[in-house]
């Protein structure tokens, strides 16, 4: 990417010592990619990273379809400071875009409405006797990584790049609405051209494909996803990002929000059994990677290792054109090397016919 | 085709995608009758439409959609006119109308 | 005169033609009536043997042979027309009295009675039974000759018969035609020479194969009868596939018409007579305001039923028609123009019903109650004044009102009729017919032609009489009951088609005009009205062609010098107001003008 | 006016010859004018004072006949030497009546523009039985952009005449509705738009994005209307107590005459006179010696007008110095 204009949305992220809120749909279908974090972080980086099991949900997905009521969402993410105070951390690192746009929402709304602010602290104290202090720097993991790009590209064992031909791999890149869309700042290149995985992508040499409905949501949505009758809508949403990128031949998608990296690889199976249709440029689905999973394969680290086997999409392909070493018998061995059973065949990862997402011009 | 249901549909875009419909038969219309396209929108003829007095036919709009290459249901839609033509009598741009109507029913139609 | 021989070489091509001829006529005429539908047959043979019968033949002699109608335009084209017809009908004739006076009895086949000169040269000359028979087959030879230089002089300057514009001619008609011309000169050549050669021949050929005598040979005389011949056969072969099939096929028309068959609105093995007994004299081009005013070509009437004849019917040229009627009203040959147009559109394009109106079904808006009932129509809804002016009319003579459609009702569905939809248009037709009959209306009031003509040709309304406006105006004007002061004002009225050349009023707002003001007549009026140019049945026309035409309406009410336009159809007074200075209104309103409250 | 009193500014001897009472045309029947609701008859007081102060000529109650070669024809066959005539007759006002599915004439609360301006110079504007509307709606384009009554073109001026009678009708009836019924809103001179945005946000008036089709009587002597919402892509109706029709501007019925009676004078499709070219001959006909200034070639405003005045006089001065 090009363009420049993102240095205008400097975000000042904290070099080192952070406490780790997990997300709550990464660690149930992504597991691998929060352990990759922490294994780069500390490990490839050598960075002080407090992971709390003690920390809870955020309420996000609750707060967002009107269950959980702002009070509710406030004192509890209130308990979330406190715990990261009680550990003696200061920066707060989280890994779920939802919760980051949450915990800049509560800062915000405490900013503008200091009453809003006192009440909470009341309420926690009330609830857990606990206090705490405003975090100082507040950081999603992808702002991290981003900010420690460079640092990673030292170490990388191989590029973003296709091993055989030596091209760069065509990288789209989808960030979660409640990254920068709700406030501008809070993000790396703000709204409308968020650096922080394109950042990454042109570090590690790849290529970041700018397409017509790059802004658009990937269809998650809460409501939309959660009540079923609304399911066609957030599919359609996909749909309609799908179809747009397609013409471009994109080698893998690459999300840094749980939602869209579990929806732009979930709705594609679902499309290509309700409609035969597939989008990617060998007939099959498009890989969705978490930025951690980019990094790892970056980093030469074991897929498998990583969580890929988690991944609706099938991913070899990928790793096949990446030159990337696995064992294909590894893939579904779970704990000590105990054998957890292969999913069926899937349309997205077996087509064989010819409902290729049809690429205009 | 659905080999699998799983309770739902993919919604259909509601928006007009100028890019993915196929404008030839507005395009064709348009040729066979240039005035079909001197409309400016004004919605005389909705405003005093005889159908549209009892049914929801819109004609102003239906026709617009034919123009834009959303043909679905354009012919069904036509068909509640009843010809009368009112319409073409209030026209500021004095455009036939009932001609278009029957284009539109010819083109788009299964006849 | 025992060994007379009727055969040689050159009677070939003349008798093949004339079995194709035959042949080709016999195989149309039994397909078709065959295939006429069951209540057409019925009403042949309920008719065959009435005194209808009488009145066809009349009208074959008058029709076929003397072209009354043609007479009626123009006298050099009625000659001209009857010149062939009766000139050649008589040739014919008379030849076979010649042959018959000449030979008695005795069987001659029909070659010998064509080419009676050739093989009767060795007969002796003369009158028989007193009659001079070459001289009156000269003389009948020298008629038809005479219409022959007069359609060859048409071709040059049609405008000296009284036609504007003539015909383009198809290929098989252009064969015929050659050919017809021809017959006429080959046969005066061959009998010239044969006279020449044989001393006969009467003042015509007799004289002329004097002068030629001299350079006279057999061979020159067996090339003449040669081509006499085969101009005859072809002739014979191209007619059935041209323009000439009129001339046989005119005569079942004239007595299927007396027995009372029609067209209708769906497509009938009727039509066939009607469509092959056209030939396309083009009388049909000039009256056409397409023609004249828009300047469209190749739509007339003419071309209409040349191309539905030939299977080369397109919807451009069935579409693009007012159905004025103002040709219909010139058709020599009496054809339902407007009548095979409109099911032409059918058969083009009918859709399904398929019940999509059932949204108008029991959503009666109407109002007030009594027994007469007002149906305004969907274009008096536009025209106001009009509705007030009945509105005061109704009210001056105290008759209290059904408003059938005031604050907007169905279509008549005339409109959807003359488009060719007729199912739709029936299902539209029932839900207002439903209506009607739920109330206790005895009259129906409508202002407009358009629902007039359609309540009178296609409801079944049993116990309602449906009037124009017009025409009720009359009949209280009539009964008393309201009276109007008279005034010095010069009107101009126009003739709405729908009202006048369709449902024949033409004398009730005359007289209405006449007892307010001056009446001064447009130049082309009452049946030969100008269309006003928006008719309703003109979708296939654009607003280019309807504004030309427009013009030239506006135009010729200008020129009568009134001060003001009257009409009797809103749809008229709209079209007509666009396109002239002079005020215009409906008959209605200049009623409510010089409307005196009943006494 | 204003080139008569440019042409007596450069020693000329301007004769005004007018077919009324008095000089200023329609302007005299105005009341406010737009955008800055400036009384007409200040403007025109004004201008008349000059005119007088100039020792302007002015032939009143004279018509017309056409141009010959010499100077100006009049009615009586008189003719009126000159050395160059400018044509400022203007336009006429549409006709409403031809446009009969809107009522005027046959309902007794349907006014047109100059209605509305007649009854405001009055001082007293009522409905006919003397009472205040509640509801009011405008109708804009009434005898413009209409094939239907031949007038093709656009009047300019109507657009924002309909939003400064909406808002001069909201000083008069605070508590009234008031609807503009529009195709299309064209604001194309200074300070219109913000006089739009005034009437929508402080006058509180709600613009209507259709053609009214037709308008009927109610059974309490208002008047329905119908129109589409295009908007929203639904029919309305509504009933209102007073419906003003924002009439157009024709062609001067006397310009056919003008062009008979002139060689090189020759009149645009639409009726109006043609000029010379759009640019640099505006004022200029295909006459020499014969210029126009005003609505006598388009619809224009009143300071459009002016402006025109001026221009054509120094076209006159600059036309009698090259035929010396």
């Amino acid at each position: 990417m090009k363009r420049t204009s993102w240095r205008d949305y400097e975000k000042e992220i904290a070099d080192d010592h952070y406490y780790y809120a997990r997300s709550c749909i990464r660690q149930n279908f992504f597991p691998g990619s929060e352990t990759t974090f922490l294994r780069i972080m500390r490990d490839v980086l050598g960075k002080d990273i407090y992971d709390d099991p003690r920390h809870t949900s955020c309420t996000g997905i609750g707060y967002h379809t009107d269950i959980v009521p702002l009070d509710t969402t406030m004192a509890v993410v209130a308990r979330q400071f406190a715990l990261m105070t009680e550990a003696g951390y200061e920066n707060m690192a989280i890994s779920c875009i939802t919760s980051f746009g949450l915990y800049t929402e509560i800062l915000e709304t405490w900013h503008e409405f200091p009453e809003t602010e006192a009440r909470a602290r009341e309420n926690l104290f009330k609830a857990t006797g606990r206090e705490f202090k405003k975090p100082a720097n507040l950081a999603h993991t992808s702002d991290l990584v981003f900010h420690n790009r460079e640092a990673i590209a030292a170490q990388a064992v191989r590029k973003l790049e296709n091993a055989v031909t030596g091209e760069p791999l065509n990288v789209v890149e989808h960030i979660g609405c409640h990254y920068a869309k709700i406030f501008p700042k809070s993000g790396i290149g703000g709204s409308e051209f968020p650096y922080v995985l394109a950042g990454m992508v042109d570090e590690w040499g790849g290529r970041v494909v700018d397409y017509p409905e790059r802004r658009h949501c990937c269809g998650f949505g809460f409501r939309n996803y959660l009540v079923q009758a609304n399911r066609g809508f957030s599919i359609a949403n996909s749909r309609k990002k799908l179809e747009s990128m397609a013409p471009y031949r994109p080698d893998f998608m690459v999300a840094n929000c749980p939602g869209c990296a579990m929806f732009l690889d979930k709705w594609q199976y679902a499309i290509a059994e309700m409609e035969n249709v597939t989008y990617g440029a060998d007939g099959r689905g498009i890989p969705v990677l978490t930025y951690e999973e980019m990094a790892g394969l970056v980093l030469g680290y074991d897929p498998w290792e990583m969580g890929m086997q988690m991944h609706q999409v099938d991913v070899e392909p990928l790793l096949a054109r990446m030159g990337v070493a696995y064992d294909p018998s590894g893939k579904f061995l779970g704990r000590a090397g105990k054998y957890i059973g292969a999913p069926e065949t899937a349309v997205v990862n077996s087509f064989t016919g010819d409902r290729i997402y049809r690429i205009k011009a | 085709m659905n080999a699998v249901n799983f309770g739902y549909m993919i919604s259909v875009a509601r928006g007009i995608d100028l890019d993915r419909n196929d404008l030839t038969s507005a395009r064709e219309l348009g040729d066979e009758m240039p005035e079909f396209r001197a409309c400016i929108a004004c919605g005389g003829c909705t405003a005093t439409c005889t159908a549209g007095n009892l049914t929801s036919f819109n004609f102003r709009m239906v026709q617009t959609l034919v123009r834009r290459g959303e043909y679905a249901g354009a012919y069904r839609e036509m068909n509640k006119c009843m010809l009368c033509g009112k319409c073409r009598l209030v026209c500021p741009r004095g455009i036939n109308t009932r001609g278009v109507v029957m284009l539109i029913k010819r083109k788009l139609g299964d006849y | 005169m025992e060994n007379l021989t009727f055969y040689h070489g050159f009677v070939v091509p003349f008798v093949v033609g004339t079995s194709v001829l035959f042949a080709v006529i016999f195989y149309k005429y039994v397909r078709w009536f065959t295939r006429l539908p069951r209540r057409d047959r019925q009403k042949v043979r309920r008719g065959i043997f009435s005194f209808a019968t009488v009145r066809a033949v009349w009208e074959c002699f008058t029709e076929c042979l003397l072209h009354r109608r043609i007479w009626r335009v123009n006298p050099l084209l009625g000659y001209m027309h009857t010149s062939f017809a009766l000139g050649w009908f008589l040739l014919i004739v008379v030849g076979w009295l010649e042959t018959t006076a000449y030979l008695g009895g005795r069987f001659v086949p029909l070659q010998g009675h064509i080419f009676f000169k050739f093989f009767t040269t060795g007969l002796e000359h003369g009158p028989r039974w007193g009659i001079d028979f070459e001289a009156v087959m000269d003389l009948l030879l020298l008629y038809v000759l005479s219409g022959l230089a007069l359609a060859l002089f048409k071709r040059i300057r049609s405008r000296a018969l009284g036609m504007r514009r003539t015909t383009r001619l198809t290929f098989g008609d252009r064969v015929a035609l050659g050919s017809l011309w021809f017959i006429f000169p080959m046969r005066l050549l061959a009998e010239s020479i044969t006279s020449g050669l044989f001393g006969s021949g009467g003042f015509l050929t007799g004289s002329l194969g004097g002068l030629l005598a001299p350079v006279a040979t057999q061979g020159l005389e067996l090339a003449a009868w040669w081509g006499y011949s085969i101009a005859l056969g072809v002739f014979f072969v191209a007619m059935p596939f041209s323009r000439y099939m009129h001339i046989f096929t005119e005569v079942p028309l004239i007595f299927l018409r007396r027995w009372g068959l029609r067209s209708e609105v769906r497509e009938k093995s009727f039509d066939h007579f009607q469509i092959e007994a056209c030939s396309r004299c083009g009388l049909c081009l000039d009256p056409c305001q397409m023609q004249r005013d828009a300047g469209l070509e190749q739509v007339q009437s003419v071309y209409f039923v040349r191309d539905r004849r030939y299977n080369r019917l397109t919807r451009r040229v069935a579409d693009t028609c007012m159905m004025c009627g103002r040709c219909e009203e010139r058709c020599p040959v009496g054809l339902e123009l407007n009548t095979l147009r409109l099911n032409s559109r059918h058969a083009l394009r009918n859709t399904p019903a398929n019940d999509r109106y059932a949204y108008a079904r029991n959503r009666d808006t109407s109002s007030g109650g009594g027994r007469t009932g007002y149906f305004a129509g969907c274009m008096t809804l536009l025209s106001p004044r009009i509705l007030k002016a009945m509105e005061s009319i109704f009210a001056a003579v105290g008759e209290e009102v059904w408003w059938a459609d005031r604050s907007g009702g169905v279509c008549c569905g005339r409109p959807l009729k003359l488009s060719g939809e007729v199912d739709a248009a029936r299902e539209m037709m029932k839900i207002n017919a439903e209506m009607f009959s739920k109330q206790e209306i005895t009259t129906l009031v409508t202002s407009c032609p358009i629902c007039l003509k359609v309540f009178r040709e296609d409801y079944v309304l049993p116990g309602i009489e449906v009037v124009h406006h017009s025409e009720y105006i009359e009949r209280l004007l009539g009964e008393g009951r309201i009276g109007l002061t008279p005034g010095t004002e010069r009107f101009t009225y126009h003739d709405p088609c729908e009202l006048g050349r369709g449902c024949g009023i033409y004398k009730p707002p005359r007289e209405i005009v006449r007892r307010v003001g001056t009446l001064v007549e447009p130049a082309e009026t009452g049946r030969e009205a100008m269309c006003c140019g928006s008719s309703i049945a003109g979708n296939g026309l654009d607003k280019n062609a309807v504004g030309k035409m427009g013009v030239a309406v506006g135009r010729a009410f200008e020129q009568t010098g009134a001060g003001s336009v009257v009409t009797a159809c809103p749809l008229c007074k709209k079209a007509i107001a666009r396109n002239t200075s002079l005020p215009v209104a409906d008959i209605a309103e200049i009623v409510e003008r010089h409307l005196v409250p009943a006494k | 006016m204003q080139a008569a009193l440019s042409l007596a500014a450069d020693g000329l001897k301007p004769v005004i010859v007018e077919r009324s009472g008095a000089v200023g045309g329609k302007l005299r029947d105005w009341h406010r004018l737009f955008p800055t609701m400036t009384p007409a008859q200040e403007v025109l007081e004004e201008m008349a004072g000059r005119l007088e102060h100039a020792g302007v000529e002015v032939m009143l109650h004279t018509e017309v006949e056409g141009i010959g070669s010499k100077g100006v024809t009049l009615a009586e066959g008189k003719t009126l030497d000159a050395a160059a005539v400018i044509v400022a007759s203007g336009f006429d006002i549409f006709d409403a009546r031809l446009k009969e599915e809107y009522g005027y004439h046959v309902y007794d609360n349907v006014y047109t523009t100059v209605d509305i301006e007649r009854m405001l110079n009055k001082g007293h504007v009522a409905l006919h039985d003397g009472s205040a509307p509640r509801r009011i709606a405008f109708v804009h384009c009434v005898g413009s952009r209409d094939e239907k009554v031949n007038q093709r073109h656009c009047s300019k001026v109507c657009c924002i005449t309909g939003v400064k009678q909406a808002m001069e009708m909201r000083e008069l009836f605070p508590e009234a509705e008031i609807y503009n019924f529009y195709m299309d809103i064209r604001m194309f001179g200074p300070g219109y738009e913000e006089l739009y945005q005034q009437a929508q946000q402080e006058s509180g008036i709600n613009f209507i994005r259709g053609r009214v089709s037709e308008a009927s009587p109610t059974i309490d002597g208002r008047i329905q209307i119908k129109a589409e919402d295009t908007l929203v892509g639904r029919p309305m109706k509504m009933t209102v107590d007073m419906l003003v029709l924002i009439v157009g501007m024709k062609a001067a019925g006397g310009n056919e005459r003008l062009a008979a009676s002139c060689k090189g004078v020759t009149l645009a499709p639409s009726g109006f006179v043609a000029p010379k070219d759009m640019f640099a001959g505006s004022v200029e006909t295909g006459a020499p010696g014969v210029f126009t200034a005003g609505a006598a070639t388009a619809p224009k405003t009143i300071g459009e007008s002016i402006a025109e005045g001026a221009m054509a006089a120094e076209k006159v001065v600059e036309y009698l110095k090259k035929a010396k």
